[in-house]
């Protein structure tokens, strides 16, 4: 049994969608959604690595290191503005970031 | 080798090495705000200059490409974020909030959007993306007092968040099926027939580069983050950004996908129509006008998108001239907005401008013509904007492209609706009180806008006409 | 000064009149307003006396004067121009003469009334278009002097513009005149693609070239000729009041009573009978449209005189005789005879008009009492008048003793009517039988209203409240007569009196003054002589010298010499039923005095289907005018509100805003809610893209 | 071969389940935990494929940076758990299709066209430069061919670094605030005084 | 000469200019709204004589384009000015229109002077701009950009519902040009030029000019306007002020018949052709259909403004008869619809000044009172209907007998407009003037004094002496429309 291209593509795709899925999905908490973001990447990295092995480059590995820094930054300015919400609702309830809408 | 690299990255280089700088300044001053606001402004002028007096090439092994095309994005970029300092500065300011932060963020947007305009591949286009998504989530929630800011940016950040996987997701596919993440690389690998997996990768990278330009139905945040963003931040995001990000959008479709135009025109005509749709008549039930002109921009994108789809260089041109001329016109919008208040509560909502023709006859004025301009009402810039759109579908010669502009078209008479109804309350309508004297910058960046809008347009269309050509041919399409 | 010459002035001075009074009258005063008028137009009067006298007996030959261009486009030319041929010389005549009496006239008529300015600018505009007409050298002039007189009638006829009833018959007889504009129109549209031309001159010329040729029209193929004469026709029967379209003149005669005379009585309702001999060459080729000419004005003749039997209003008498007299000029056209029913146009016009200023003289005399049965026993008060009116009634019954050819001027025209009918029937038979016969009964018929008329007036028992203290000797009487009065103003709100509230029963009837009885007179001379002078020259063996290839007549029409041939009885025949229609009038309204009054009382089905004009305007108001508010309102208020402006531009807001609020509430404000539309759009398009890939 | 494949599943499965795991876990605590093991579970993926240095990189800035920084803020945000444990949303089946239907998809695509394109031509994962160590091989190229990338992956922390600062920082006012600048800047002429204090009296201030 | 469209164009936005360089910014004076008048008045005078200099040089020999201006724009397209028999005459008409407009508003608007007299500049300059121009873009400009004036006069100084009229008039026809700017487009698109006389010679493919056809008319219907998308009228014509439904009347509803000569026929020809029975068909139920809605109405403008619509039938029937006289007809059918239908609001404006209303109700017996307006209305009362010597008469049998040979059927019924215009118009009149006056509201209602007289005046000439002379205008447009039709009937191959 050969574990080819098409199982980590099949992975990263499974956990894609959880990561999708988890975002609208969760209705109370927002700091999960931004774990699903993470899953998101997560998914998008396997993708990378699984790709740059099997094409027998270091593109694929670059490029998810490079995410793998953004993510971070991205998670520092989400982590951030939930703060600044926590900070003006007492709460991160996801049901509660709906005064705009219509 | 590397200094030739160094040239073609002037214009980004000027920005950053201004960011870094101002940032510093910031720091160790203790009131910088104007000195740092100046400074970026320079920096802004200076990066568009240069962009224009600059070599063209690729450096970065292809990764950054200087050509007439993010040429002519970035003096857009420049002078879309360079209006924006003054408005926002003065108007945190007024607000009590003073960030030396603002110039910075706002230097390192315009960063971004260069290195978008300018990207060469699937990691330029990433990192430039963020770069510039993740100033703007900062930006969104900067009045971090308000609630509603604060909602704002934190939905901004999810979607955007969301979709920047999407973004990845398509990228990792198309890299792995065509193994390269240069632009030209991957058309040749691709050449011949597409394979499934590299246009499923396009697909999600359409789907999140439609998140950018808020393409319907990847649109949802705009009305929410334009209604709860500071108005001058809303001013700023919703010209520039746009541009760069329809640019970049080009870029990755003409420059890595030339051969499958036949398989993203189906689906960018889908998303344009989708989004004029929402974009007509979502539009008509609103009141607050953020968010009317949210779903304005999400119609506008529409009209944008569908000159892309027409796969040529003509479409091409048509886009950036749209996007160029709607640029000015919703900055200038918003800078009324801004420029607005009654007892120093903003004026935001479609009553609240009652009767504004009597009192503040310009920016009434201003705001007429961005209506008129929005709905596409010859001469306006709106209408030349559409009108190079259309031209583009129609030559393109493809029927279901041409019929989808006609039902473009038809929209742009739903959406009419709202536009007048804006020009029906200022002109028609008793006013319920006075309203205050209207800031300085606010004010002559709006009327400069509206000036622009009509009658200036008229004249200076044949040197947007012969730039955008000159934009679009770089592009390669045919 | 030749013809020529005098022809514009002719044509144009009652136009400067109208203008000087129209334009100055308030600023120069009635009284110059009147000079001027009535000075140019006795000057036009006696201009035309002097061209028809050069055309008569001075060998003028038949030209056209060509003042301007009117319309130029392609192959539709139209002048501004003058026409003189017999024809023309003849209605010259006959429009300017009464026109000048009638301006005369109204100077004692019109004295009391504050617009006088006004209404000899109308008379006068009246006669202008008039004169247009009679000289009209192409289609398109003919129509603006139909049109033109059309509209001095609308204004004559609401020249007392505060009463409603008068407005209400001014545009009643503008628009029953539209309806037949709208044939007259599509004629000279037929004439001119039959023919490319709307000069008379032109399409006469080629008449024999068309003769076959067939017109698609509403979905069948006529004859284009027939079409075309037929639809003319129908123009000549709205102008001449004809059976179906006859319903305006009665109503018009709410205008002042010398409008009544000149307009409708001796002028403009006879340019029907003008055209359709004008059109002689047209009507000759198009014997289908002569049998409908025929008819029409056969029934006519019958149905006007049977209606006139029971009208009250001395009037409307009159107008319906008018009516009648104009169907005999239709038939006798219709038969063939153009030269007769030119004569009898003629004659009528100076014995219709004696009526008429007589019967104004009465109301005058009655201070605006129009009814006859509050008149009676005039002829005391009244002697001047009581003889013309005599004259005129003598003359419209056609008095004169055939064998010694003599008699009043209706004698010879409408006996050379008859005479043609008997003529045209003995050849044809059919339509033309109906004629002759239609001819006799209604000239019994017109006896009877006639002297009806003359006895309820003049003679009998005064029946006006001036005499009220012996007039109330048979209260029961009076009484009926008030309430069927009272009956008729309830039923005919369009027949009311504005203006006689301040007169009747305060005043002694008095005899009118000079200005009035002098027009009466010389009227009076005409509807003595004009028949006995001309006959020779209109429907006698001068009559091709005379009319000079004004009138045509084919070759195998012989009409009129066969009626000069008549036998006996035809020749004697009118005066017999003339003379019961005269024994019958007497006996009913003088020696059984009150008979007329108890048949009207009891309110027979005859009498009522009479009196009430056989229903035509009841008819008329359930069908066309129901119809036309109906479907005006169906149009108005389901049509464009409901379904025109309810499926398009409010429908479609409203929709457009319903789903702009459902799109609104799409947006829910919830994130998730915002991630699920995206995760949709990726998997739509993906599915999209694996479908329509093929991938 | 055997062994790479149970590997495989173990790591696949744990690396899914854990995801599921921080999606559906009630507690946003043990979501972190769960996207810890997550990211653990994908490192062991990673080595797998022989990302030898980007599994290590996982490890060390997710697990130990970015995960804490989770753990950090849920702990912070003092968030009140009860009320947040309503679970899934009523319309959960429709989202849940629509991302099967996604997923689907998405599997299928990657199955079916994984050997067609540029990837499908290699037998199996290899390194990329076979003659380097994994962290070398990307050493080389980072700083050279990448330096653009590098640069302006830092400016985007620097922005990321900016945005937290500007919407978390406050300066409340009364606030006793440690200034390093003055403390390194302090001289002995500032920062002590000699006082000749006589006997007998001490320091009188 | 050349320049002299441009400068007759854009006069009036001098005069704009102006305004607001002296007025901009202040306050609402009684001296200042005096200021706005006279200047308005001024520009609108003085491009009213440039016109008249510009019909007087104009050569009626030549069927072509005259006083042609050409300067390169931009993506091909030109600006590019010039005139013809067809189009003169009506930059003449609304040269002719505006000041009298203007003059009419003098009193009647009183509030913010300045915006309405630049409004009413713009205006007069854009609708000579669509008259004048000769690229198909810039055709659309002016074309289009009118709606915003047009707009703000219906909204600002309309009457009651004047928000949901201006909505309507505006969207309405903003619908039916969109789908121009299609077509306009596709024909850029198709024949690589905008130029407007190179288009006119150009021969689309048959199925192009179906679909261009269809998306011109369905401007032009819009704008004429046919039946059944004419409801925006009335409701325009209501709300509108006095010198807005003048120049709604007088001058927009002509730019429809306007572009089917222009554009349909030369260009589309055999559509043209196609669709002649459907513009018949249409034309006929608008001429029998408004008449009687007309009929039934309760308001003078709301009836007036659907007479117009009726009018209007007979210009679509005539120019689509193909033939010389239908279109001569028609085009004289527009300019005498302008000058009388203009002239009929005025009247009603006259009323409205003393009464503010416009209910026919209201009225009744005015002629007791105001006999010399009495006098004046009845002679565009007269006009309306159609009576011979009035211009009105000349637009109407022309058209007619054009459309007799095309289409007997069409012909017939729309003559029966005669006899219901006749109807409706001689009521409305009848109601409104005649009678007695019982409403004492009425009782102090001054008759027109010497400022209406001199608005009158010019309107009065013109209809008669157009209803008297039509050469005058036929001899401007002969050559032109032989050329027109010359061109179809090349065109279409018979």
């Amino acid at each position: 049994m050969i574990i080819g291209l098409s199982h980590y593509l099949a992975v990263a795709a499974i956990l894609f969608t959880i990561g999708v899925f988890g975002i609208f999905v969760n209705r109370k908490n927002i700091i999960v959604i931004l774990m699903s973001i993470e899953l998101i990447l997560l998914a998008v990295n396997i993708n990378f690595v699984a790709f740059s092995a099997f094409l027998h480059n270091a593109i694929g590995q670059i490029y998810a290191m490079f995410i793998l820094t953004v993510a971070a930054a991205e998670a520092a300015v989400g982590l951030a503005i939930l703060v600044t919400f926590f900070r003006n609702r007492g709460d991160i309830a996801v049901d509660d970031a709906s005064v705009m809408k219509g | 080798m590397f200094a030739t690299d160094l040239a073609l990255a002037t214009p980004l280089l000027i920005l950053a090495g201004a960011a870094l700088l101002l940032l510093v300044v910031g720091a160790y001053l203790p009131r910088p705000e104007r000195l740092v606001g100046l400074g970026a402004m320079a920096a802004l002028a200076a990066s568009a200059v240069a962009a224009v007096t600059g070599p063209q090439g690729q450096a970065f092994s292809g990764a950054l490409t200087a050509d007439a095309a993010s040429v002519f994005a970035q003096v857009v970029i420049c002078l879309g974020s360079l209006v924006a300092i003054p408005l926002g500065q003065a108007w945190f300011e007024r607000r009590g909030i003073r960030h030396f932060e603002f110039p910075v963020l706002i230097l390192l947007a315009a960063l971004g959007m260069g290195m978008m305009a300018g990207a060469g591949d699937l990691l330029s286009l990433y990192i430039g993306v963020e770069l510039q998504s993740l100033a703007l989530y900062v930006l969104a929630a900067l009045q971090r007092d308000d609630a509603k800011a604060s909602e704002a940016g934190l939905k901004y950040f999810v979607l955007g968040a969301l979709s920047s996987g999407l973004l990845l997701y398509g990228a990792s596919l198309v890299y792995g099926f065509s193994g390269a993440i240069g632009f030209d690389e991957i058309a040749a690998a691709v050449k011949g027939e597409a394979g499934t997996g590299v246009l499923f990768g396009l697909i999600f990278m359409v789907c999140g580069l439609a998140f950018k330009v808020s393409a319907a139905p990847f649109h949802m945040w705009t009305p929410d983050v334009y209604e709860g963003a500071p108005t001058p931040v809303v001013a700023f995001f919703a010209g520039a950004p746009k541009l760069a990000a329809m640019l970049l959008f080009a870029r990755v479709l003409a420059e890595a996908f030339p051969l499958a135009a036949d398989q993203w025109r189906q689906v960018l005509i889908l998303i344009a129509l989708a989004s004029v749709a929402v974009g007509a008549f979502a539009g008509l039930a609103q009141t607050n006008l953020k968010r009317l002109w949210a779903y304005s921009s999400i119609a506008n994108v529409g009209y944008a998108v569908l000159g892309l789809a027409a796969g040529t260089a003509q479409g091409v041109q048509a886009m950036l001239v749209f996007m160029a001329l709607y640029t000015v016109a919703v900055i200038g919008f918003f800078a009324c907005l801004a420029a607005l208040s009654r007892n120093g509560r903003p004026l935001e909502t479609l009553d609240d401008m009652a009767g504004l023709f009597q009192q503040r006859p310009w920016l009434s004025l201003a705001l007429t013509v961005f209506a008129l301009s929005g709905l596409g009402l010859p001469p306006f810039a709106g209408f030349w904007g559409k009108y190079y759109v259309f031209m583009a579908a129609v030559n393109a010669g493809d029927p279901i492209l041409l019929w989808s502009a006609v039902a473009a078209l038809v929209g742009s008479v739903i959406a009419a609706f709202y536009y007048l109804r804006l020009v029906k309350v200022m002109w028609f309508d008793p006013a319920p009180g006075e309203t205050d004297r209207p800031p300085v910058e606010a004010g002559a960046i709006a009327v400069g806008a509206a000036a622009f809008t009509f009658p200036v347009v008229l004249g200076l269309m044949p040197l947007i006409d012969h730039y955008a050509k000159a934009a679009a041919a770089a592009l390669g399409l045919g | 000064m030749t013809a020529q010459a005098l022809l514009p002035l002719i044509v144009f001075g009652p136009l400067a009149g109208a203008l000087i009074a129209g334009l100055f009258g308030s600023r120069i005063g009635a009284l110059a307003s009147q000079a001027v008028t009535t000075g140019l137009l006795l000057l036009s009067a006696v201009l035309s006396w002097v061209v028809f006298a050069q055309w008569t007996w001075g060998g003028l030959e038949p030209f056209t004067l060509t003042i301007a261009p009117f319309i130029h486009v392609g192959e539709f030319i139209s002048n501004w121009s003058i026409r003189l041929d017999g024809l023309s010389a003849v209605m010259l005549v006959v429009v300017t003469s009464v026109s000048a009496l009638v301006h005369v006239y109204s100077w004692g008529y019109m004295a009391e009334d504050p617009s006088r300015p006004r209404f000899f600018a109308y008379l006068s505009l009246f006669t202008f278009a008039m004169l247009a007409l009679v000289t009209a050298a192409d289609f398109m002039q003919l129509f603006f002097g139909w049109e033109g007189v059309g509209l001095a009638s609308y204004l004559l006829i609401g020249f007392w513009h505060h009463k409603d009833s008068a407005n209400a018959a001014a545009i009643k007889a503008f628009v029953v005149n539209r309806v037949g504009d709208f044939g007259f129109a599509l004629g000279i549209m037929t004439v001119f693609w039959m023919f490319g031309s709307i000069q008379f001159a032109e399409v006469f010329s080629h008449i024999d070239e068309i003769a076959g040729s067939k017109w698609r029209f509403i979905g069948y193929d006529w004859s284009a000729i027939d079409l075309a004469a037929g639809l003319l026709f129908i123009g000549a029967m709205g102008k001449s009041a004809q059976f179906f379209l006859h319903t305006w003149l009665p109503d018009a005669m709410e205008g002042p009573t010398p409008v009544s005379a000149l307009i409708h009585a001796a002028t403009m309702v006879t340019a029907g009978v003008y055209m359709v001999c004008l059109l002689s060459p047209m009507f000759e080729a198009a014997p289908v449209a002569r049998d409908i000419v025929t008819l029409i004005g056969a029934v006519t003749a019958l149905f006007a005189a049977t209606v006139g039997l029971a009208q009250n209003d001395i009037k409307r008498v009159i107008a319906y005789s008018t009516c009648s007299q104009l169907g005999y000029m239709f038939f006798a056209a219709g038969v063939g005879a153009y030269q007769a029913a030119m004569f009898h146009l003629f004659t009528h016009a100076f014995f219709k008009a004696l009526l008429f200023l007589g019967a104004g003289s009465v109301i005058h005399g009655m201070h605006h009492e129009q009814d006859m049965r509050r008149m009676g026993g005039l002829w005391r008060y009244l002697p001047v008048t009581y003889a013309v009116m005599t004259i005129g009634t003598l003359a419209i019954t056609g008095f004169g003793i055939p064998s010694l050819h003599l008699g009043l001027a209706g004698f010879y025209s409408k006996d050379t009517i008859i005479e043609s009918a008997w003529a045209a029937a003995t050849s044809h038979g059919g339509v033309a039988a109906f004629a002759f016969m239609v001819s006799l009964i209604a000239a019994g018929l017109t006896a009877f209203y006639s002297w009806r008329l003359a006895f309820m007036t003049f003679h009998g028992t005064p029946k006006w409240a001036g005499e009220g203290a012996h007039g109330h000797h048979d209260a029961a009487h009076d009484d009926h007569a008030h309430a069927s009065h009272a009956h008729e103003e309830h039923a005919h709100g369009d027949h009311g009196h504005g203006d006689h509230g301040h007169g009747h029963g305060a005043h002694t009837p008095h005899e009118s003054p000079a200005s009035m009885l002098g027009p009466i007179l010389a009227l009076s001379v005409g509807a003595i002589a004009a028949g006995y002078v001309f006959v020779e020259k209109f429907v006698g063996e001068e009559r091709n010298e005379f009319w000079r290839g004004a009138i045509f007549n084919a070759p195998a029409n012989k009409v009129l010499e066969h009626a000069h041939h008549a036998p006996a009885w035809v020749l004697w025949a009118p005066l017999v039923v003339s003379a019961i229609g005269f024994a019958a009038a007497w006996y009913v309204y003088i020696a059984r005095e009150g008979l007329g009054a108890r048949i009207a009382a009891r309110r027979g089905i005859v009498w009522s289907f009479l009196y009430n004009k056989w229903f035509f305007d009841e008819l008329y108001q359930a069908t066309f005018v129901r119809a036309a508010k109906l479907l005006g309102d169906l149009f108005w208020k389901v049509g464009d509100q409901k379904i025109i402006d309810g499926l398009g531009p409010d429908g479609v807001s409203a929709a457009s805003y319903a789903l702009g609020r459902r799109t609104g509430r799409l947006q829910t404000g919830y994130l998730y809610h915002y991630a699920f539309v995206m995760l949709l759009g990726v998997a739509g398009l993906l599915t999209f893209a694996l479908w329509a890939w093929r991938a | 071969m055997a062994l790479q494949a149970i590997a495989f599943y173990l790591l696949a499965a744990v690396t899914i389940a854990a995801g599921f795991g921080v999606v559906s876990a009630r507690n946003p605590v043990h979501s972190v935990l769960f996207l810890i093991l997550a990211f653990f579970s994908a490192a062991g993926l990673f080595v797998l494929m022989g990302a030898e240095f980007l599994a290590m990189l996982l490890v060390v800035v997710y697990v130990g940076a970015v995960a804490v920084l989770f753990l950090f803020v849920v702990m912070m945000l003092d968030v009140d758990f009860a009320a947040l444990r309503q679970g899934f949303a009523r319309s959960m089946p429709l989202g849940a299709a629509v991302a099967g239907i996604l997923a689907f998809e998405m599997v299928a695509v990657s199955a079916v066209v994984a050997n067609r394109g540029a990837a499908g031509a290699s037998e199996g994962p290899l390194a990329a430069t076979p003659d380097a160590p994994n962290a070398e091989a990307i050493g080389r190229v980072l700083y050279t061919d990448y330096v653009y990338f590098f640069q302006a992956a830092g400016l985007v922390l620097l922005v990321a670094m900016i945005g937290a600062i500007v919407l978390t920082l406050r300066h409340k006012p009364g606030v006793k605030r440690q200034v390093i600048a003055d403390q390194v800047a302090r001289t002995p002429a500032t920062g002590m005084r000699v006082v000749s204090a006589k006997p007998g009296e001490g320091i009188q201030e | 000469m050349t320049g002299i469209l441009s400068l007759i164009t854009f006069a009036p936005v001098l005069g704009a200019a102006l305004i607001l360089a002296l007025r901009a910014g202040r306050t609402a004076s009684p001296r200042g709204d005096d200021l706005a008048r006279w200047i308005a008045f001024g520009a609108s005078l003085a491009t009213l004589g440039l016109s008249v200099l510009l019909t007087l040089r104009f050569d009626t020999a030549n069927g072509g384009f005259q006083f042609v201006e050409d300067i390169p724009w931009f993506a091909g397209l030109h600006y590019r000015m010039g005139v013809d028999g067809v189009s003169v005459l009506f930059v003449l008409l609304t040269a002719f229109l505006t000041p009298l407009c203007i003059a009419a508003s003098w009193k009647s608007v009183e509030q913010r002077v300045t915006s309405y007299m630049v409004a009413f500049l713009l205006l007069e300059a854009l609708v000579i701009g669509v008259f004048c121009a000769l690229d198909l873009v810039l055709f659309y400009v002016f074309f289009e950009f009118g709606l915003a004036p047009m707009f703000l006069i219906i909204g600002i100084w309309g009457g009651k519902r004047r928000v949901y009229a201006a909505f309507k008039f505006f969207l309405y026809t903003l619908l039916g040009s969109v789908l121009m700017l299609a077509a306009v487009l596709a024909m850029i698109g198709a024949a690589g030029t905008s130029s407007i006389p190179d288009l006119m010679t150009f021969r689309f493919e048959p199925w192009m000019q179906t679909w261009l056809w269809l998306a011109f008319f369905a401007s032009f219907a819009v704008k004429m306007p046919m039946w059944p998308v004419h409801t925006w009228l009335p409701d325009a014509h209501v709300e509108a002020p006095t010198a807005g439904s003048v120049i709604l009347a007088g001058i927009l509803l002509k730019m429809g018949g306007y572009g089917f000569l222009r554009f349909s026929l030369p260009m589309f020809p055999d559509a043209s052709q196609a669709f002649a029975p459907l513009v018949f068909a249409l034309s006929a139920i608008a001429i029998v259909y408004t008449s009687l809605v007309a009929f039934r109405q309760t308001d003078i403008k709301k009836l007036i403004a659907y007479s117009s619509v009726a009018h209007m039938g007979f210009v679509t029937m005539g120019i689509f008869s193909f033939d010389v006289l239908g279109v001569q007809g028609a085009i004289f059918q527009m300019l005498s619809h302008g000058v009388i239908s203009g002239a009929l609001f005025l009247c009603v404006g006259v009323v409205y000044d003393r009464m503010h209303t416009h209910e026919i109700s209201v009225f009744g017996g005015l002629v007791n009172r105001m006999p010399l307006y009495a006098a004046i209305f009845l002679l565009f009362t007269m006009g309306n209907v159609g009576l011979p010597g009035t211009s009105g008469f000349i637009g109407e049998i022309m058209t007619l007998t054009g459309v007799y040979f095309s289409s007997t059927w069409t012909a017939v019924i729309a003559t029966t407009g005669v006899i219901l215009s006749a109807v409706y118009a001689l009521t409305l009149y009848r109601r409104v003037v005649f009678g007695e006056m019982t409403n004492p509201a009425l009782a102090d209602i001054t008759d027109v004094d010497l400022r209406e007289i001199l608005i009158f005046l010019p309107l009065v000439i013109a209809t008669l002496w157009l209803g008297f002379q039509p050469g005058l205008v036929f001899n401007v447009t002969a050559s032109s429309v032989d050329g027109l039709l010359d061109a179809f009937r090349t065109a279409v191959g018979n």
